[in-house]
């Protein structure tokens, strides 16, 4: 039982724990749902804390023979790609529940209970190192998150929550077959069917042409789905306004990376010669995507479509860095991940917030709130700066090495995304522009600042943006060995593939 | 030897005909006794002489004679109001089910083999017995179970009350509409 | 030693004043908050100032690459990927001392200048919180050791140049034009990025010292990397010193306090980029090419922004065209590889216009806050002070000698005239052009008759905003002295040239006797300017100018709305556009999707008949099929 | 073994041809039945045929399993054609529709 499977287990005891409490005591399932999160994000600092930045290979390592018959092992390990995910999903929880007052006041056990098993499904899609106990945790994060969306979200909750869960499961569907067919080529290369992912990259899969193209297609359409990538985006703007902001928190800062990571987990080391050939193409989409995003995030009157939209330029983002294949570039990704969790979930937060004061979610209804509320409007600058990547915050030493790594990949690409950085100001500068200057509305004037508890809630996220910001080498230090090993195998079976699968001598060392 | 075998064909499909045409249910019972009957001699031909006497036994003693009480039961008439078109009319039926016949026969025929050499005990019910209890011994004790199934879910099938006629539930249709319901009269 | 702590506490004390005001400026006084922020500033201005002492009097560590003596201090190493090592560093030498002094000080008397100017409103904690959080970008701009760092103090000037802007940000036009100029120049800040990258690129690392060093070998000869990396850094720079294509935003800064287009947008952020096109002359003189481009935007903003300073009528818009121009005269300079003579401009337009930006602000603090000319007049008897310091912010404009104006505007045409002559042309003509508006602006504001002589309360500004007044305008007068160029190299030039020349440039001075005919042609222009703005605006006996042009002017040949209806309409009608597409196309592809397949299901329904002899037909069919492929084997 | 076999399995073959017509064409629910019971016949025919085609008595055994099949299937699917007649007062299949899709 080491700490990861704690990590799983906690919120699942969590959970348990909040049935057994009654429906009426508000207060105690809150406190449940909070102590739970508050402990896993103790374990899972732990971990951050004690993870040896030098080493590339997986750590605090857990096996246990699941279903052996089948090849599936219970594998759980932590490496650079995974670690601060790790970290800041369970960072996010605690502040996710903390600020769902709203949604506690009437259904507080159904929100507490489905909460900690999305945290136990997200936990445990970061860690899994087995592919079938990947996609058991990837679905097992849907189930909550739908009726997260579809109970306790807005007006247009039940078709939303519909078109997401049958979209993203499209998705996954593909990814089944594109993981049983790996296992199968796996067991053709090693001789022992199995889905532990480890021991399919022990030797290069030598899969190459067609055959490897159609696999990373079905890989990438999951996790596309999921970033989202722009023509599979459609279900984000109705998912992202029609949930409760601080579920919304969580799908965009979290979720939102699951599909990332499993490109660098999965498509990465599996299809490498195919990641190279598609990536002018998923590059052209990531471009696409932050421009096309940043333009429509800009006209949305909603101020949650707004970000979501803005939300979608930003994966954008850490999608070309991916395809950049370089060092710096994927750094860049990474750590773009972690900040856009923060910024993006922060943003939710005061969304959510101002509607929880107004009642309005469109910008029209608002103005000169900045009046009203002084210290929302500074903590909502404050943020706002960091997702428009100012330097000085988390947001500005992402994009800057993704743009930088996309820069010597793919100069193009790179002077078209570096325009997004202007549509996100045009967009961001509008979000508080209509809201907090302009004319005071009625009404706006008396609407309350902000309470300690919400204080208490954004101000650890905003000490984040400034500690990542302006010195981010921890964060960096963590992911750079597993990247180099990532992109040195990726570059060794290409090679390989290019000699011709056979010849490759023994194949590059395990990740 | 040949002769008899003509004559058991000619009775047996004259039965199966018999069957499928007759207008009452009762000639249909009939014309099955009449098939299970040549048949029974038929397996004779072919030295089995164990399944001939069960074929007589239990086909023609017991199940024929169910379908009897069942017919009396029911007094059904054989007038069939031809209400809703068949899928397959019946001018369309035999051409369909002939070319199908013709296809069985071929595939049929077509596998058949020299006939090996066979003891005299063959057939008998000393042998097919021996038989039975040694290798089909637990599909033996399998069928057995079976009728005992059989007989429980008869028992039960009847003496359920059948719940009362569902046309409450039916949505009220007009007089004249194409499915109206013919009471039988149980006299 | 001192030096790296000196270096380090420059940009950090205004940083700890915006911290201070920002986070309880709430529940100081309001002579607190003044003190914090006037405090932080000064004492960053002395540690400048003795960076300047210590670095004439400790010899340099080793010849320094770069000629000049040169301490690098850095803090940590911030980003770092593989290859990719960039450290916050800090670059001491003249140059940056220099440009640490000369924002400093005007810095400094401009935070004395605005404890008077808003005292009368409440959220002034948050103002000298920004203006403080402003100084120390500034600072660390200035100071930067390499392109990333400076990156930093790039933006951080232009959040805070928005957040001044917007400082009432109840009124929605300073809004906008707050959200105006944080767009525009970071359209402009997206060049810089990018010059990063080719900086990444050729050599690896973005630290001037090794840029200055290698430039020779890496960079070819207007090569096509020397011009990109030019070009894009000279786009960063059009965009935070208001050039010609991004030159929009200035004119609507002028909704913020004072102070602040005093400070920001004329002494110091404007001026940044002029800055670090001299601070990485090593790279643009590879590149002659960009170079005469530069030269050339400066040149036709200078006129440009003259002409339409002659029709605008607010005063502080006129101030801001002024800015623009003379901004232009700068970029001509380092254009022509002038650089020292840029940043000698750019050291007496600091003061002169931070003077001029004060007068206005201590006219329209006499009249509530007044500022369309055609309202004013005849103040000059009840400002008898700021009409002085007007007049002498004026005549150094205007380039009358001996004020610094004409030293450092006449070394520009110098320069200029012995790269191109029409460079020198247009120059000329912008210096006549600049004396006409100038003096304008002067007669309409304090001469001619007392429009509002009925309110009768305007008086002269408080001592606390006279003073910093006063200051400027001794600098002004003495700034000449800076850069006495007749004979040998100014005082300036030679303290810069230790930073800047190591090979690079034309040798100081020619000399002889083209040189004084260029003075005196200059001087000529500039009184025949005076003398015709006398003629038109006071004596109204000139009607000059033709209607046609006066109308093309007033609408600054339509570049506003070329922009609005060339630029921005289509951009929003497109987002607008995407919005909807993005609802109906793709989502449409989607939906249409779970439709069609939600309509075969219902179609496959029909199947299901119910009659028994429908399905022993189905499975006769099955049993059919099997038997023909057995057949058919 | 007289008989050439092709005959044993041409009666079968036919036989079977009409007891499907039987299921196919009458709406009986009993003719049905007793159609259904002509097919089993048949099909025993030619497991008795081939059985003695190859000398191997196992084919009657199969025959002896399928009586007990058949029988079974009898009672219960008259118990239910019983019960259907006793709900719907009627033998027609075409009125057993309730299971409508």
């Amino acid at each position: 039982m080491g700490p990861l499977t704690w990590l799983i287990a906690l919120p699942l005891l969590g959970a348990a724990a909040a049935a057994a409490v009654g429906r009426d005591r508000e207060r105690a399932l809150r406190m449940v749902g909070l102590v739970t999160s508050v402990l896993v994000f103790a374990i899972a600092a732990l971990v951050w804390g004690r993870f040896a930045p030098g080493a590339a290979s997986l750590q605090f390592e857990e096996h246990a023979p699941w279903v052996p018959g089948v090849g599936l092992v219970y594998h759980l390990g932590v490496d650079g790609l995974s670690v601060s995910l790790v970290a800041l999903t369970a960072l996010l929880f605690p502040l996710a529940l903390g600020a769902a007052a709203q949604q506690l006041a009437g259904r507080a056990k159904g929100f507490v209970i489905t909460a900690l098993l999305l945290e136990t499904g997200m936990l445990g899609t970061f860690m899994a190192q087995d592919l079938v106990l990947f996609y058991v945790f990837w679905e097992g994060m849907l189930i909550p998150m739908y009726f997260l969306i579809a109970l306790w979200g807005g007006p247009g909750r039940a078709p939303a929550a519909m078109k997401f869960l049958l979209y993203t499961m499209a998705g996954s569907a593909l990814m089944l077959v594109a993981l049983v067919a790996v296992a199968f080529a796996g067991e053709r290369i090693a001789g022992r069917f199995t889905f532990d992912l480890p021991a399919l990259l022990a030797r290069p899969l030598g899969l190459g042409g067609p055959y490897e193209s159609v696999l990373f297609l079905a890989f990438t359409a999951a996790f596309a789905i999921k970033m989202p990538v722009w023509p599979l985006h459609t279900w984000l703007p109705d998912a992202y306004a029609e949930a409760p902001p601080v579920v919304t928190m969580l799908l965009a800062s979290v979720m939102a990376k699951a599909g990332a990571y499993g490109l660098l987990r999965f498509c990465l080391p599996l299809f490498p010669e195919a990641m190279r050939a598609f990536g002018p193409l998923l590059s052209v989409l990531a471009v696409i995507g932050i421009l096309y995003g940043g333009a429509i995030a800009w006209a949305q009157g909603d101020m949650r479509r707004l970000l979501a939209y803005g939300s979608m330029s930003h994966m954008g983002f850490i999608l070309l860095g991916i395809f950049a294949l370089n060092l710096p570039a994927l750094q860049g990704s990474l750590i773009q991940m972690i900040n856009h969790g923060i910024s993006t979930g922060a943003l939710f937060l005061i969304a959510g917030m101002l509607i929880a004061r107004t009642g309005r979610a469109d910008t029209d209804g608002y103005g000169g709130a900045g009046a009203g509320a002084p210290t929302l409007a500074a903590a909502a600058m404050i943020v706002a700066l960091s997702s428009l990547a100012l330097p000085g915050t988390n947001g500005f030493i992402g994009e800057f090495l993704i743009l930088l790594g996309t820069f010597q990949a793919r100069p193009a690409a790179a002077v078209l995304a570096a325009f997004g950085v202007v549509a996100a100001a045009a967009y961001l500068l509008a979000f508080i522009g209509r809201i907090f200057h302009g004319p005071v509305r009625d009404g706006l004037a008396s609407m309350g600042d902000l309470r300690r508890e919400e204080l208490a809630i954004l101000v650890p996220l905003i000490a984040v943006i400034f500690w990542v910001g302006l010195y981010p080498r921890p964060l960096l230090a963590r992911s750079e060995a597993t990247v180099r090993a990532l992109l040195a195998n990726a570059a060794a079976a290409q090679t390989a593939a290019r000699q011709g699968p056979h010849v490759a001598a023994g194949g590059g060392t395990s990740p | 030897m040949a002769v008899l075998f003509g004559g058991v064909a000619c009775l047996a499909l004259a039965g199966g005909v018999g069957v499928i045409a007759s207008r009452r249910p009762v000639h249909s019972v009939l014309a099955l006794l009449l098939v299970l009957g040549s048949l029974a001699v038929d397996y004779l031909l072919l030295d089995a002489q164990f399944i001939a006497v069960l074929q007589l036994i239990i086909y023609a003693g017991a199940i024929v004679v169910l379908f009897v009480f069942v017919i009396m039961l029911l007094h059904a008439r054989s007038g069939e109001v031809a209400r809703v078109p068949a899928v397959l009319p019946p001018a369309a039926a035999i051409p369909v089910c002939a070319v199908f016949g013709l296809m069985l026969l071929v595939v049929l025929t077509g596998a058949a083999i020299a006939p090996a050499a066979v003891g005299p005990a063959f057939g008998t019910v000393q042998e097919v017995g021996r038989a039975l209890f040694s290798r089909f011994l637990l599909p033996f004790e399998a069928a057995s179970i079976v009728l005992l199934i059989g007989m429980i879910g008869a028992v039960v099938l009847g003496k359920r009350l059948p719940p009362s006629p569902p046309d409450a539930g039916r949505p009220a249709e007009g007089p004249g509409e194409g499915r109206s319901k013919r009471r039988v009269e149980l006299r | 030693m001192l030096i790296p702590v000196l270096a380090v506490l420059v940009p950090t004390l205004p940083l700890a004043g915006w911290a201070l005001n920002g986070l309880w400026g709430g529940r100081f006084t309001r002579r607190t908050v003044a003190i914090v922020a006037c405090g932080a500033v000064a004492a960053a201005f002395a540690a400048a100032a003795l960076l300047l002492w210590q670095i004439r009097l400790a010899p340099p560590p080793g010849r320094a690459p770069a000629g000049g003596p040169s301490w690098i201090v850095d803090l940590y190493s911030w980003i770092g990927a593989g290859s990719i090592q960039v450290p916050l560093r800090l670059l001491v030498d003249p140059l940056s001392v220099a440009m640490a002094l000369v924002v400093g000080g005007v810095g400094l008397l401009i935070h004395v200048y605005s404890v008077g100017y808003m005292d009368g409103d409440p959220g002034c904690a948050r103002y000298f919180a920004y203006l403080n959080l402003f100084m120390a970008s500034m600072f660390w701009l200035v100071l930067a050791g390499n392109l990333a760092a400076m990156f930093i103090g790039w933006e951080g000037v232009g959040l805070c140049s928005y957040l001044l802007i917007a400082f009432w940000f109840t009124r929605p036009a300073a809004a906008a034009a707050g959200v105006k100029a944080f767009l525009v120049t970071r359209l402009g800040d997206v060049g810089f990025l990018l010059g990063i990258f080719v900086a990444f690129g050729v050599f690896g690392t973005t630290d001037f010292g090794v840029m200055t060093r290698d430039a020779g070998a890496r960079l070819a000869l207007g090569g096509g990397a020397a011009t990109a990396l030019a070009l894009l850094l000279f786009a960063g720079a059009a965009g935070k010193s208001a050039q010609l294509p991004l030159y929009v935003w200035l004119p609507d800064a002028m909704e913020g306090p004072t102070p602040v287009s005093a400070l920001i947008h004329a002494a110091t952020m404007v001026t940044a980029g002029v800055y670090m096109i001299v601070r990485l002359h090593a790279v643009f003189l590879r590149a002659p090419a960009a170079m005469d481009l530069i030269a050339a935007v400066g040149a036709v903003t200078a006129i440009f922004a003259a002409a339409a300073a002659l029709v605008e009528p607010d005063l502080k818009r006129v101030l801001a065209y002024s800015t623009i121009s003379q901004l232009g005269y700068m970029f001509l300079a380092v254009g022509v590889g002038a650089f020292s003579a840029g940043i000698f401009h750019l050291t007496s337009h600091a003061f002169f216009k931070a003077l001029l930006f004060l007068a206005a602000g201590a006219v329209m603090h006499a009249l509530g806050g007044e500022t369309d000319m055609r309202r004013m007049g005849g103040l000059a008897r009840r400002l008898p002070r700021t009409t002085a310091a007007f007049a002498i912010g004026a005549l150094a404009l205007a380039g009358i000698p001996p004020l610094s104006g004409f030293f450092s505007k006449d070394l520009i045409l110098s320069e200029a005239f012995r790269a191109q002559a029409w460079l020198w042309a247009v120059g000329v003509a912008a210096a006549g052009l600049t004396a006409v508006y100038i003096l304008r602006a002067f007669a309409l504001t304090f001469l001619g008759a007392d429009l509002r002589g009925a309110e009768g309360t305007a008086h002269d500004p408080p001592p606390s905003m006279a003073a910093p007044m006063w200051i400027l305008a001794g600098l002004t007068v003495a700034g000449g002295g800076l850069g006495w160029s007749f004979t040998h190299p100014g005082i300036l030039e030679r303290f810069l040239l230790t930073g800047l020349r190591a090979g690079a440039g034309p040798p100081a001075r020619a000399g002889g006797a083209g040189e004084g005919t260029l003075v005196a042609a200059s001087v000529l222009v500039a009184v025949a300017g005076i003398v015709v703005g006398w003629l038109v605006y006071v004596r109204r006996s000139l009607r000059g100018g033709v209607p046609a042009l006066a109308g093309l002017l007033s609408h600054r040949f339509y570049i506003e709305e070329a922009y609005a209806v060339g630029v921005i309409g289509p951009v929003r009608a497109l987002a607008r556009v995407a919005a909807v597409a993005d609802r109906t196309v793709t989502d449409a592809a989607v939906m249409g999707l779970a439709r069609a397949l939600g309509r075969s299901g219902q179609a496959l329904r029909g199947l299901e008949t119910g009659y028994l002899r429908h399905y022993a037909a189905f499975v006769l069919v099955g049993v059919l099929l099997i038997l023909a492929y057995w057949v058919s084997r | 073994m007289t008989v050439p076999a092709p005959y044993h399995l041409a009666l079968s073959a036919v036989l079977f041809t009409l007891g499907m017509v039987g299921v196919l064409v009458r709406r009986s629910a009993l003719v049905v039945f007793m159609s259904i019971e002509v097919m089993l016949n048949a099909v025993n025919l030619a497991f008795v045929t081939f059985a003695r085609l190859r000398g191997v008595v196992d084919g009657q055994l199969l025959v002896f399993f399928v009586l007990v099949v058949a029988a079974v299937e009898v009672v219960i699917g008259l118990a239910i054609i019983v019960d259907v007649f006793r709900a719907m007062e009627t033998v027609d299949v075409d009125d057993v529709d309730l299971l409508r899709g």
